[in-house]
């Protein structure tokens, strides 16, 4: 069982912690990262892009919530399901749509996956696809960060699923022995790909991992982005203390297939619409309406402006070309060492 | 006699090692309730079971290393990583446990077990879903590597692997899954682990290849015996042990080679043939050996013109034998 | 914190779940493994054979009382401390000595490395040095257990170091899934190698770690061979009904250097005095004394006829020679597949 | 100048490289308060703090994995895996994160940083602390792989490496940390990654070897040459990228060619180097290039007259030069 174990009560906008306008903002990106969501899901039926598409809608409170407030040197180290970190970071909308275009304006220049996003410039580590992998690399960011004395922090992101990887043990252990500033957040939406959490672990809770380590874990409700933000936030701020890390494991579910491709006809139909009336977005608007911040008009006027932005990010890739074939050659080393090249 | 396809002859072998002996048993990711990520193992678990299909976490290092341990006690495990790119954390269990086994106790313990890698390219995958990774299997004594091309071997080389007495890495090539289609005989086959193929005879040059690029390798032969070059084709099948007494012999006749390989040039299996060939046959050879592999870069960028670009095909192969044979 | 603590309370022979038999079997492999263990080192500075020694002298509680009371096709899992398993697991004196010597007798034929104990006709794995592999490896072991529907069960044998890997995280985890027929010995000897336990985890008590896996973990002294029979046998119980693993951790302590090339200077010369009062077999020589069932001559005359087999067993590793360069060529594979041979 | 073993170079190099840019740090498993198990970080905790030589726990993922991090964020980490045996668990973070980072990321992230690896034999260390391995990164696109054999190169390498841009496998040979010893200059001087050494010149024949086969190498040619062969002989020291141009010239010279790998045969360094040699130089070869290798076992089986037989010796390779000279 988790230390401690908390189910969304209805703060105050006092309790939250932010603003009405800090509020506000996290609504808003909340929302962007679902209609952005939906919307890359069309495009790829379309077969606007190649590869696939793996998608976050029913768990953008858990990318959003512990995003929002971090700054641009603090580092967010995702898996594949965070595009909500990615927006919340302040990537721009065209640079998160070319990662899934993967092209020529794409931060990868089109060599990794879609769905890899990362960006420099807002300190999101680009992914790779062998899961926990920037659990460790982003452990390996925090304990830079110490080593360096600055008092930036690290929120890494997986899967329950990761969970099972030995190198992400490794990690915690290792944050654990130094107290690193590090915040884990893992979104624990029940199944791994096809492989149910009580086939990933002997154990329901797997904030309860944080035992091993010598952190606090605390299990969450993930689909209420208030709680999730105000959790993550004191985690943060107890991480930047040099207080060491925590783990927040939040309790969430996807709507979709693993991917696009994925029918996932593993699960139950029930399972999925007992989750679905949980919906973040909706109850975070329930939530803001309560409290007389958001009304219907207004929020009309947001995803509005929203799809705008995400039309005109769409056009930007849509008119960009792949690489040319010779660009395989670049990125290999440094320029201090040329790639050999075959002529065939 | 059925036609199937690659992957359905995958399938059939699991069903029927697992009917012939209930020893062999199956774990992996998402390969019971889900029958695979690519279906190689569908029905298989409403079959035989959960206990003999399991649905393991992400957990490379104890799939590869658990099942290490099942053989141990006589089991015969047939463990799948789900894509090539993913066995880079079970190097620890199939280098020092799975591969040194038999060596490290004296012959005191065994260890024979399968492990199926799905594998390659050209399927749009990017740099985590299209490694092979081959050559670090290649190079360790203690494994047996196979990397079938065909249906009739995808089935034949699976059945040897589970039957035999060592541990054996079974790569299958994602892009050739439902690509190749060939009827196989309905009873039961094996085909023996070791042993080339000659896919077809030739005098003028000696063609090597493994995996996807024999059909690139067919395709350009097609074009290249119409230019009046009379090639012989040998698909490699077995990595580790390869295959020396046919392609030398082979060589000895053609006295010009081209090696084909998916995977990047540099420290690939084909630098052992091309090495062991001038090693062995020198005085026969007209012409020097040629490569003709993937990029020195990482396998494999994604967007469809660096794939492209990437990988050996077809006109590039006709240009390097085009090349050699006029050396 | 670990989830029960136990100090050595003064069991009577009831107990103790032995009879009187029992208990000097007991104490009679505790002593052979300590008068193996010091006469290797001896032998060892002696230049008697090879490579080097890691020394269990003080820990040999550890492994004499799980291992006690075994069946043959129980399997034990060993790391390289854990000669005291092997003693107690049956293996014959000369097939130990000669693993140490590497001679041709030696069951891996000198191919391996000294003190990687296997044997299996007594079911001891043969270890690697890649630490926690056989954990992993054991762990498989007892996964076909299972599948075999055979009541036999797995002990498994590492130090606290050890539980830093990766690969051991994913071994409990599965174990914890499917409750497998396991027992998991924490050696914790306060170091691994020069590196102390407090940079190995941010946790005292390792036995925590069972927490992340969902079965119960006991931390114990692991100086007491009585209580360490004890603890294990009822995980064995446990495990052998099929309901599932236990991680027992022991404290203990190793008097000597890593191996004996280690002159063991990183430690504080009173925390090894400490230690050694709390000596294993003393304590247990005691502990007899005190019920009666050892006497001073009985237990000299013990030593003399541990000492006697020992040297009767040394003499025929002495007399052994190494195998032929030749060999190097054997069991790389079973005998379909010939090993090419370059001729230099 | 003074006269400096192998590992005391190594020694200064990480002493002189921390003093200069306070980015540079160190973790491995025992470096700290005991130095290295072969005490190659020696005072550099007394010196530096524990913040900058980090005692890590026995997690070669994350020693691997987690420098990678620090990389990103600015630092110059310097890992030790303290056995190449032991370099398995980390292959999943060398491989798909470090080899990959700048590639993967279209250049936005880079991960300058390197691994020191003791690897190696004839140091009766059997199988489990004895390997290399080096053949697995040498065939990775994106690693610097290099592996001095001397005091003067194990210093100026690791300079090199420190404070390069790219991601280097910094191997050294336990078997030379205290057998050789040379002078050094007393000033900052570097290695340049990706040059090899022409250790003596000659016109006979082209010796190539890398690591404690160089050793053995100007051991044979001391009596080939009393025999009246001509040797040149050049040491690899960066093993990717490896220096094509000057072994290709070499053997342009010599028409001959012998490798020496203590590693085994199949799938090593040496099976590229004479493939690449056959492709590029074919008209002058007057014999067949011939490698002498381990055999192919698993490296290295313990007990003595089996380490022996397993590696590469003078006598070996005299008597296989000679049978290429009398090609
Ligand atoms: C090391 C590794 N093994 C397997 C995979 C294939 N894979 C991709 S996503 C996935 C499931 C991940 O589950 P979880 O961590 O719970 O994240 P979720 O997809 O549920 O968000 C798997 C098995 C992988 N990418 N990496
Ligand atoms: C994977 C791996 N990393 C490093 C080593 C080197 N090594 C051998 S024993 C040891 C310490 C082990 O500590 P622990 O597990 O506590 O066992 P102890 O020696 O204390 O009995 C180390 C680091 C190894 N054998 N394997
Ligand atoms: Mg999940
Ligand atoms: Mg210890």
């Amino acid at each position: 069982m988790a230390e401690k174990k908390q189910t969304a009560k209805k703060p105050s906008l006092k309790q939250v912690g932010l603003s009405e306008q800090g509020l506000m903002d996290l609504y808003t990106n909340l929302l962007k990262t679902r209609l952005l969501d939906e919307r890359l899901r069309k495009l790829f039926r379309q077969g606007r892009y190649a590869g696939t598409y793996f998608s976050a809608v029913g768990q953008e409170a858990t990318t959003v919530g512990p995003t929002y407030g971090l700054r641009d040197e603090d580092i967010i180290a995702p898996s594949h399901r965070e595009i909500g970190a990615s927006v919340t970071k302040g990537v721009p909308l065209d640079v998160i749509i070319g990662q899934v275009y993967a092209r020529r304006n794409s931060p990868d220049k089109g060599k990794s996956h879609p769905c890899h996003y990362g960006y420099r410039a807002r300190g999101v580590i680009t992914p790779a696809s062998t899961l926990a992998g920037q659990t460790i690399v982003g452990t390996g960011c925090a304990m830079g960060f110490k080593i360096l004395k600055k008092d930036n922090v690290v929120v890494a992101f997986f899967g329950e699923g990761s969970t099972s990887r030995g190198g992400w043990h490794e990690a915690l252990n290792y944050a654990g022995i130094h107290k690193l500033p590090i915040v884990y957040i893992c979104q624990n939406n029940l199944w791994a790909e096809s492989v149910p959490a009580t086939l990933q672990a002997g154990i329901r809770d797997f904030a309860d991992r944080a035992k091993a380590y010598g952190f606090p874990g605390v299990t969450i409700d993930g689909n209420d982005v208030v709680l999730m933000h105000r959790t993550a936030a004191e985690a943060i701020e107890r991480a930047r203390k040099g207080k060491g890390p925590t783990l927040i494991e939040c309790k969430t579910y996807r709507w979709y297939g693993h991917s696009e491709i994925d029918p996932a006809d593993y699960r139950q139909a029930e399972e999925l619409e007992n989750w679905k009336k949980k919906d973040p977005v909706l109850r975070a608007e329930k939530f803001m309406m309560d409290l007389g911040i958001l009304t219907t008009p207004k929020r009309e006027a947001l995803v509005e402006q929203i799809d705008q932005e995400i039309d005109a990010a769409v056009q930007v890739c849509e008119k960009e070309k792949y690489v040319e074939p010779e660009e395989a050659y670049n990125d290999v080393y440094s320029e201090d060492f040329p790639v050999w090249r075959d002529e065939y | 006699m059925k036609k199937v396809t690659y992957i359905e002859a995958i399938t059939q072998a699991l069903y029927e090692e697992m009917e012939r002996d209930e020893k062999v048993f199956l774990i992996g990711q998402d390969i019971g309730l889900y029958g695979g990520v690519f279906k190689a193992t569908k029905g298989l678990m409403d079959r035989f079971g959960a206990e003999r299909v399991i649905d393991a976490p992400i957990s490379e290092v104890y799939i590869a290393g658990g099942s290490v341990g099942a053989a141990l006690v006589g089991l015969k495990p047939v463990a799948e990583i789900q894509f090539a790119d993913f066995i880079t954390p079970s190097m620890d269990q199939i280098i020092q446990q799975m591969a040194k086994m038999r060596y490290r106790t004296g012959g005191s313990w065994t260890c024979p077990m399968t492990i199926r890698v799905c594998c390659g390219g050209e399927v749009g995958g990017g740099l985590y879903h299209s490694q092979i990774n081959e050559q670090w299997f290649f190079s360790q004594p203690g494994l047996i590597v196979v990397l079938p091309s065909t249906p009739y071997d995808a089935k034949g080389l699976l059945k040897s692997a589970i039957r035999g007495n060592d541990p054996v890495i079974y790569f299958e090539h994602k892009r050739l899954y439902r690509s190749v289609k060939e009827e196989i005989p309905d009873e039961d086959f094996t085909v023996p682990i070791g042993k080339a193929a000659i896919r077809k005879e030739g005098k003028d040059i000696t063609l090597v290849a493994y995996g996807l690029m024999c059909q690139k390798t067919m395709e350009a032969i097609e074009t290249l015996e119409k230019d009046g070059i009379s090639c012989e084709f040998i698909d490699m099948r077995t990595l580790r042990p390869w295959d020396r007494e046919t392609i030398l012999e082979s060589v000895k006749k053609t006295s010009r080679a081209v090696l084909v390989q998916e995977n990047s040039k540099t420290g690939g299996v084909m630098a052992e043939v091309s090495a062991t060939i001038t090693e062995e046959v020198f005085d026969y050879l007209d012409a020097p050996i040629s490569r003709v592999c993937g990029l020195d870069v990482p396998m494999l960028p994604f967007a469809p013109p660096m794939e492209h670009f990437f990988l050996p095909n077809a006109e590039k192969i006709v240009r390097v034998v085009k090349k050699v044979m006029e050396y």
